[in-house]
């Protein structure tokens, strides 16, 4: 038990001191890697607080799109960031020290006296499982309890997606969107970009498949793929299609159209918006499920490529 | 039988933690980036890989076994490609040199 | 001190950080890490309560978590049109920062220390 | 020292080992030194999980290290693809030594 005490405060140290090198090293590349390193440190404190489900989405995001994010938009900033050297005075400084500090004191206060015992729902949470056909009880929250949430959820990344496009000039408008590559077809990346993608499809799939009944589900299985993805284009083995396809545009509502429509139907079948018909939770869940993955991967995706920059080859 | 197995875990182990110590002892020590490039990658071939093995006997046959060779199999084929792109760009001056 | 105390301890000290760097640094991406940061001082609070929360045979309370991971996914998509909006700003102006010469009055009484 | 000790041990002295590694994030000296630190960590990462996942028998680690080893060589590839400018000095990459 001690050991374990021991790493866990080995972890937070660490985790704490990459959070301050990364705020307080002056150079942006640099602060963008120790950034990345402290997604991965989160990674390790989510499996040492036994919350596999957030490890899995966590791993996913951090090992895979927000450090392919923030590296892309740190490379073609990078001539303009080195000139801003300079920072706020000491004035200015020392209040947000100081008022970091309150924040962070405040909080710790709170994170002490939290109630004892602690309120949760797992126990009712885990009487109704039987009834959703699922297995893993986070897959349940996120699909039959509080179904509401992940539908606003897959809207919002939509939203967020349709915010990224709408910031494209006007003369790309509909175009496809670009990683910054400069690979040839011969070189290591491409060898690369060939052979891990289907090992990795087949990953991203069993994550998502084994959600119902353990830690996965289609959000982390949807990183991985998206991931994929981006590691074929950013090769430069295959282009983003332009996004005014039309194909790509219905896979892009299917996801949130299907469960809406689900979700709707249960007024008539069960009674209640989002209540499932007895007996058929689980067929349901999954096809909302299937329905969303297309979705997420691609919204995912596109989200780090940002706006379209060119037009498509006429 | 079980003995053995046990014995071969810690010994497989234990080396593969002493290629991680190496690792980290040439990324600090080693003079410039293309030798802490060959310190870097014998820490994620060896090392891992080491873990992996000495972990085989300990797991369940056959989903997880498969899932810690694959782990290894996708170390292996990052580590190299990783180690020639670094090269590269170690050899064109790192980046932005400081 | 156990395991959630301490990674809630932590999670508390990790939004002071974060809310630091985004307010001292002048850089916006700079800033959108720093508020990163805080969001996951944020989701690791929440952690800490759900596995606080551990009963019914399971390592943590299934709602939090359900909501952790819906967070993480919103979180880089609002970080991902951050970086889309400073990019376009990038591409109009050329210079992206949020100080310099917009407000050189403000660094004349301020002055930069050594 | 039965087998679950030994292999948390065994991953607190990865951990601690690669975590070392990372002073040469903060020392740097140039950016491709940092993203190896990463790079290490990720390793070293990995294998402490592996090691964990097996000993507390929780196999929904071992998923976790897989999906961090997939994704391994993904920060790596963006960095060198963000590093290494199209417009400028790519072409005469081999020959200036």
């Amino acid at each position: 038990m001690t050991l374990a005490l021991a790493v866990d405060i080995g972890l937070a140290l660490l985790i704490l001191a990459m959070a301050a090198w990364t705020i307080a090293v002056r150079d942006t590349f640099a602060s963008v890697i120790g950034f990345v390193t402290y997604g991965l440190l989160l990674t390790l404190v989510w499996v040492r607080l036994a919350l596999p489900d957030v490890a899995l989405t966590e791993a996913a995001m951090g090992g895979g799109l927000t450090g392919a994010l923030l590296i892309g938009a740190a490379a073609r900033l990078r001539r303009t960031e080195a000139t801003v050297r300079e920072r706020p005075g000491v004035f200015t400084r020392t209040l947000a020290a100081v008022l970091s500090a309150t924040v962070t004191a405040a909080l710790s206060f709170c994170v002490l006296n939290l109630p004892d015992p602690a309120p949760t729902l797992a126990p009712g949470a885990a009487a109704k499982l039987g009834s959703t056909g699922v297995g893993n009880p986070v897959t349940a929250v996120l699909l039959a309890y509080r179904s509401m949430d992940t539908l606003l959820e897959a809207i919002v990344v939509l939203i967020a997606l349709f915010g990224v496009w709408s910031l494209a000039h006007d003369r790309f408008w509909g175009g496809c969107p670009q990683l910054r590559t400069h690979a040839d077809s011969e070189g290591i990346l491409a060898y690369f970009a060939r052979i891990l993608p289907p090992i990795g499809i087949i990953v991203g799939v069993y994550i998502f498949w084994i959600g119902a009944d353990f830690p996965g589900g289609k959000f982390q299985g949807a990183t991985i793929l998206a991931a994929m993805w981006l590691l074929v284009i950013g090769a430069g083995l295959a282009h983003f299609p332009p996004v005014s396809q039309a194909w790509l545009r219905i896979l892009l509502v299917a996801g949130p159209l299907v469960f809406m429509a689900i979700g709707f139907a249960g007024i008539v079948t069960a009674g209640a918006v989002f209540a499932y018909p007895d007996g058929f939770a689980k067929p349901l869940i999954l096809a909302i499920e299937i329905a969303l993955m297309p979705t997420l991967v691609l919204a995912l995706a596109l989200l780090v490529a940002g706006a379209p920059q060119r037009m498509p080859p006429q | 039988m079980k003995i053995a197995l046990d014995i071969f875990t810690i010994f497989s182990v234990m080396a593969g933690a002493f290629f991680f110590l190496a690792g980290t002892v040439g990324l600090l020590r080693f003079p410039d980036p293309l030798t802490r490039l060959h310190a870097l990658t014998k820490a994620d071939n060896l090392g891992l890989g080491l873990v992996v093995l000495g972990l085989l006997p300990q797991t369940h046959w056959p989903l997880d076994t498969i899932k810690l060779i694959a782990i290894w199999l996708f170390a292996l084929l990052a580590g190299a490609t990783v180690g020639q792109l670094m090269a590269c760009t170690a050899r064109r001056g790192g980046g932005q040199p400081k | 001190m156990n395991g959630p105390t301490l990674f809630g301890l932590c999670a508390a000290a990790l939004i002071g950080f974060g809310l630091y760097g985004l307010i001292v640094n002048p850089q916006p991406l700079r800033k959108i890490i720093g508020f990163n940061i805080i969001g996951s001082g944020v989701f690791l609070l929440f952690g800490t309560i759900a596995r606080r929360g551990a009963a019914a045979g399971m390592g943590g309370d299934p709602v939090p978590q359900a909501l952790l991971i819906t967070g993480i996914v919103v979180a880089f998509s609002a970080t991902a049109l951050a970086v889309a909006l400073l990019l376009r700003l990038f591409d109009e102006g050329g210079v992206v920062t949020l100080v310099s010469e917009a407000s050189p009055t403000e660094a004349k009484a301020d002055p930069p220390d050594a | 020292m039965t087998m679950p000790d030994f292999l948390l041990s065994a991953a607190a002295f990865v951990l601690v080992m690669v975590a070392l590694g990372l002073i040469r994030i903060l020392r740097g000296p140039e950016d491709v030194d940092r993203m190896m630190a990463a790079q290490l960590f990720g390793s070293g990462g990995i294998a402490a999980l592996l090691l964990f996942g097996v000993a507390t028998e929780a196999k929904a680690v071992i998923d976790v290290a897989l999906t961090l080893a997939l994704l391994a060589a993904f920060a790596s590839v963006a960095f060198v693809q963000g590093i290494s400018r199209p417009d400028s000095d790519d072409t005469q990459e081999t020959r200036d030594e």
